[in-house]
């Protein structure tokens, strides 16, 4: 005996928060904060990147190509958080079955790349004035290849799927999947080879590490970049929102006319 | 089960099947290698355990589509999905079908390829215990990226794309004993971590393949 | 086991293409399912056999008691008549395959390769499967696609046999096959595709 | 003629259609090899030239199967051949068609991969100067395995085990004339035989492959 | 142009299935093609259409002068059907599209993608191809499979207005569509595949 409901979503205590899941709801909310999130975004990552590139002094031994470290070091965070948040994503969509969240995971693939890309793009720079190569096998930039991999393969899925929630169950489970292997590699690719790569130097231990003049631009310039891509975030997910209600409302067509 | 297992055998033993396009994939890409590279025996003995595992990955890589596929095509993934048939336990005997097929055939013919390569005594051995642990992990994450793509019209690049970033820790490690092994170093460490992935893989991913292929089949 | 389904919506491409389907099919009674191509049918067959989701609704049986017989037949072109028959015996665990190759007439094929087989023999194949799988309720698509009428007779001997078992049979058809049996209309039960879904619940703007 | 190049551009650059996968299978060997061989720059930017051929060929191989494949399959490749367009011709473009989507890719970012092996300056530029002359016969030579295959389910692998042995001329010369150039060697005879090749592929092979066609066709 | 068929043998797999074959097509008239499933209809229209060489026989014209139709229409799922049609039309070296879709009633789907045309629209997108070839005999195969009544009577306008225009067509088809023609059946012609060829010529025993 099998019985299934219209309504899938469970009802329980949170509802009050689920219930910003429902597109209509996230669409006129995410229409409403998006202008604020945009304005923040503009007054830290302004003046966090003029600050950082014309107001701090050159390195010692390094020069003025110190001054990536204010694209680099924030992309490169960027770029592993938004596959957990992917990973968070996709598990609300497989849980509560929210088409919000898988589209928000869609949304945020193409933003994880390209964060990537310009992490990728900005440690080669920085790696010809500082270990004479663009590229070596390091295990923190290897790991970063992977990761692009990863973005890579999930985007072709999302890509490759035509039935939308068919799409959204499998990239779920492959960025589940995914999840457990890129933190396996992680681990390969240390034990593969011993790198250049500077350790973490944020963490407040080590804040020596860089000295309060590149730091508190640094902090900035992370900010103001986290913004961006709630900015980013909430425009392509309202961009994917409509397209799935686009596609939603063709389907219907073409079932009436056939 | 065994039955399906005897099934997806003998299919693979009949004309057409597939048998042995995987070893021959794989003889060629360890001769193409010293085309590209150039005949000098020590660098070539030098990349031969890498050259070999790249190689087995990729052969088992390319038979990947056919794990599901034609069971799609032909209706017979419908019937298995409506059989008293626990679907986790029919992708687990197709994995194993694979590897029987295909990661085995590899492993028992690397030792020959590895002399192809220059590759010295004790080198073959490692090579060769070294597939034997990992072949079995890449057919069962390949099984999952198959069940991902089964659906789709001509999935296999798209497959490759997909599998390989998972397949690059067995990878690693796999490579990484060989050559220790034939450099006569200590390589207890990747054997173990190898043997962990593949323990892993083939005790959790059915349980992802099988919620794939359920969802293909919608 | 009577097979009661009860408000059933069944969804094609996310689309509802059948609504509030119901009716009953008792042991001993064969229904045949009628509609105009595109209509439904396979889809409903389908979410009955437990291959999809419905999207609302009542079925009172589990999978486990369906047998469901496709547009494919899944059959192995290089395997033989008998190996293919034996497999999903085995699957079933009913390991005798005579009384089923006996129905459909296939004794003197039993060797034979599926690939060297006619259209008609591949299908009577294909139905033969059915009598292996040993479960009461038949759900068949269009089981008589190019039969002719003396193997169309094999196959209403078979369903008769079934259901004198004790055993019921739902079967999507255009033709008559001359089988004492009801008949469900899914026309009235079409869904308008163009319905206005938005304002009722959660996510239903997107189905 | 035109009409067809334009149509099967737009195809592979619509969804599912392929472009840019090639390219992916080709950065996912280059990160392969790597693993697998190990990190050591020196070694790595030695066997680069040769690595990046055989990831291009193989990039390209496994491309193949679509150039014909499904124009058979869906009819398009029956009414082609009773059009007013000589079969010859169609198969020339089809090949070129293979080559903007595959060969061209492949070649332009062949210096971006050469980085990764760690290859250095004048390597990139012989890299990039022998795929671009060479990619074009892969192209064509791998179309007329297409035509012989037309008919077959699941022709991949055969497919691949009929091209691969007529790549190998190819190969050695381009990867001989690639890894000579990266050591500041002389190397115009490699390069001038494979631009041989690669003339007579590009006279000749169409002749051949649509006989094959139209007697896949019957 | 008349097209003369005479003596005419056609092979499947190297085995005859039609022999002897001969009928006459005059610019002007339609002639329908009859025989049941498997008999080799198709196997006929492809070696007239120039696919498959004929093992004896003569045909009166070029294949330059047909337009052959077959089961499966060549549409690309992902081109638009303006997309589809003015490929056709390019190779054909015809440039005007307009009229074929306005006989087909395609102007409203110009540009919806072809894999999200219904199987009834698909198969008119297939047949407004042979309007943009412009080609006098039409060989068509099973042309109104999944049309609907409507679109039976489109085609059938449209081959009405190709023989008046001096065009013929030759069309394999087991329905009525209510188009004024000639009928050939096939059936006297059906080659006995047993009949011991061995005695006769060189390679005969071969096929
Ligand atoms: C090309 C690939 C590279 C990638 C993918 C990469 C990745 C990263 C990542 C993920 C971080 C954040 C570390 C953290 O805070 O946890 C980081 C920070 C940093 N990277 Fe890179 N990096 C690359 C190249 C380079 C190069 C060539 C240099 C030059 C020496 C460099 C120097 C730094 C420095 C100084 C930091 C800041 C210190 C820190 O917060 O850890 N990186 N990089
Ligand atoms: N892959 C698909 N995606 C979206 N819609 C589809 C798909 N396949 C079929 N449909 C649509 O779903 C509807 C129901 O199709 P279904 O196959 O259930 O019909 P049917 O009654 O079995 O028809 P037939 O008698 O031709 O077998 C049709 O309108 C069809 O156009
Ligand atoms: N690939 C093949 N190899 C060998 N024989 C074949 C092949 N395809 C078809 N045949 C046989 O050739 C004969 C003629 O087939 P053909 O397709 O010409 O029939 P038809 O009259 O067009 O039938 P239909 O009405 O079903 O379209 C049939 O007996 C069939 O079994
Ligand atoms: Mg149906
Ligand atoms: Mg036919």
């Amino acid at each position: 005996m099998t019985e299934t409901h219209r309504t899938k979503q469970a009802e329980d205590r949170w509802n009050w928060l689920w219930e910003w899941a429902n597109p209509v709801k996230f669409m006129s909310l995410s229409g409403k904060i998006l202008p604020w999130v945009m304005g923040l975004c503009a007054l830290t990552l302004l003046p966090g990147l003029i600050w950082g590139f014309f107001f701090t002094p050159e390195a010692v031994n390094f020069g003025s190509s110190v001054k990536i470290i204010y694209v680099h070091v924030p992309t490169a965070m960027l770029a592993i958080n938004i596959w957990v948040m992917m990973l968070v994503a996709s598990l609300i969509w497989l849980v509560r079955r929210h088409h919000v969240s898988a589209l928000a995971a869609k949304a945020a693939a193409l933003i994880g790349l390209t964060m990537t890309v310009a992490a990728l793009f900005t440690g080669a720079i920085w790696g010809e004035p500082m270990w004479g190569t663009y590229w070596a096998w390091d295990p923190r930039l290897t790991s970063f290849l992977i990761l692009f991999l990863f973005y890579l393969g999930y985007m072709a899925l999302w890509g490759a799927i035509d039935d939308p929630d068919t799409a959204a169950d499998l990239t779920s489970v492959l960025c589940l999947v995914g999840s457990v292997f890129a933190l396996l590699s992680r681990y390969a690719v240390n034990f593969w080879n011993q790198g250049l790569h500077q350790g973490a130097s944020l963490s407040l231990d080590k804040q020596e590490n860089v000295s309060d003049v590149y730091w508190q631009p640094l902090v900035l310039a992370i900010v103001g970049f986290s913004l961006l891509f709630v900015t980013l975030l909430l425009l392509r997910t309202r961009t994917e929102v409509r397209r799935r209600r686009t596609h939603a409302l063709e389907t219907r067509e073409r079932m009436a006319d056939a | 089960m065994i039955a399906l297992l005897i099934r997806d055998l003998k299919l693979a033993m009949r004309a057409g099947g597939g048998f042995g396009l995987g070893l021959a994939f794989f003889l060629i890409v360890t001769v193409l290698v010293p085309f590209g590279v150039g005949p000098e025996s020590q660098i070539l003995a030098r990349i031969a355990p890498g050259i070999l595992w790249v190689g087995a990955l990729l052969a088992c890589l390319l038979s990947l589509d056919r794990v599901f596929q034609l069971d799609h095509e032909d209706g017979t993934l419908d019937l298995l999905a409506t059989a008293p048939l626990p679907m986790e336990g029919a992708v687990a005997i197709k994995a194993l079908a694979h590897w029987l097929v295909t990661g085995l055939p590899l492993t028992l013919s690397a030792p020959i390829f590895a002399t192809l390569l220059n590759l010295q005594s004790p080198g073959h051995l490692w090579v060769f215990v070294t597939l034997l642990i990992g072949t079995p992990a890449l057919s069962m994450i390949g099984a999952f990226g198959a069940a991902l793509t089964v659906g789709l019209k001509r999935g296999g690049l798209l497959l490759s794309l997909l599998v390989l970033p998972l397949y690059i820790p067995t990878l690693i490690f796999g490579a990484e004993a060989a050559t220790r092994g034939a450099a006569g170093l200590e390589n207890a460490t990747p054997l173990a971590l190898m043997a962990g992935i593949t323990a892993g893989a083939i005790a959790l991913l059915p349980f992802a393949a099988s919620a794939a292929i359920r969802v293909n089949l919608r | 086991m009577d097979l009661v389904v009860e408000n059933l919506t069944v969804t094609r491409g996310g689309v509802p293409v059948l609504e509030g389907v119901g009716f009953t099919v008792t042991p001993g009674q064969v229904v045949m399912l009628r509609g105009p191509n595109g209509s439904g049918k396979t889809t409903l067959l389908r979410t009955l056999a437990g291959l999809q989701p419905a999207l609302e609704g009542r079925v009172s049986v589990e999978p486990e008691a369906i047998a469901y017989g496709a547009h494919a037949d899944g059959l192995k072109a290089t395997l033989s008549v008998a190996e293919n028959l034996k497999f999903w015996a085995s699957v079933y665990g009913t390991n005798d395959i005579a009384p089923a190759t006996k129905a459909f007439n296939l004794d003197g094929l039993l060797e034979r390769a599926a690939q060297n087989l006619s259209a008609g023999q591949k299908r009577r194949l294909g139905l033969a499967r059915l009598l292996v799988t040993g479960r009461p309720i038949w759900l068949l698509d269009e089981p008589t696609v190019s039969l002719d009428v003396a193997s169309v007779g094999l196959f209403a001997d078979a369903v008769r046999a079934h259901v004198a078992d004790g055993g019921s049979a739902l079967i999507a058809t255009h033709i008559d096959m001359g089988i004492d049996a009801d008949e469900v209309d899914i026309g009235p039960f079409r869904a308008d595709p163009r319905a206005a879904r938005v304002q009722t619940a959660f996510d239903e703007a997107f189905v």
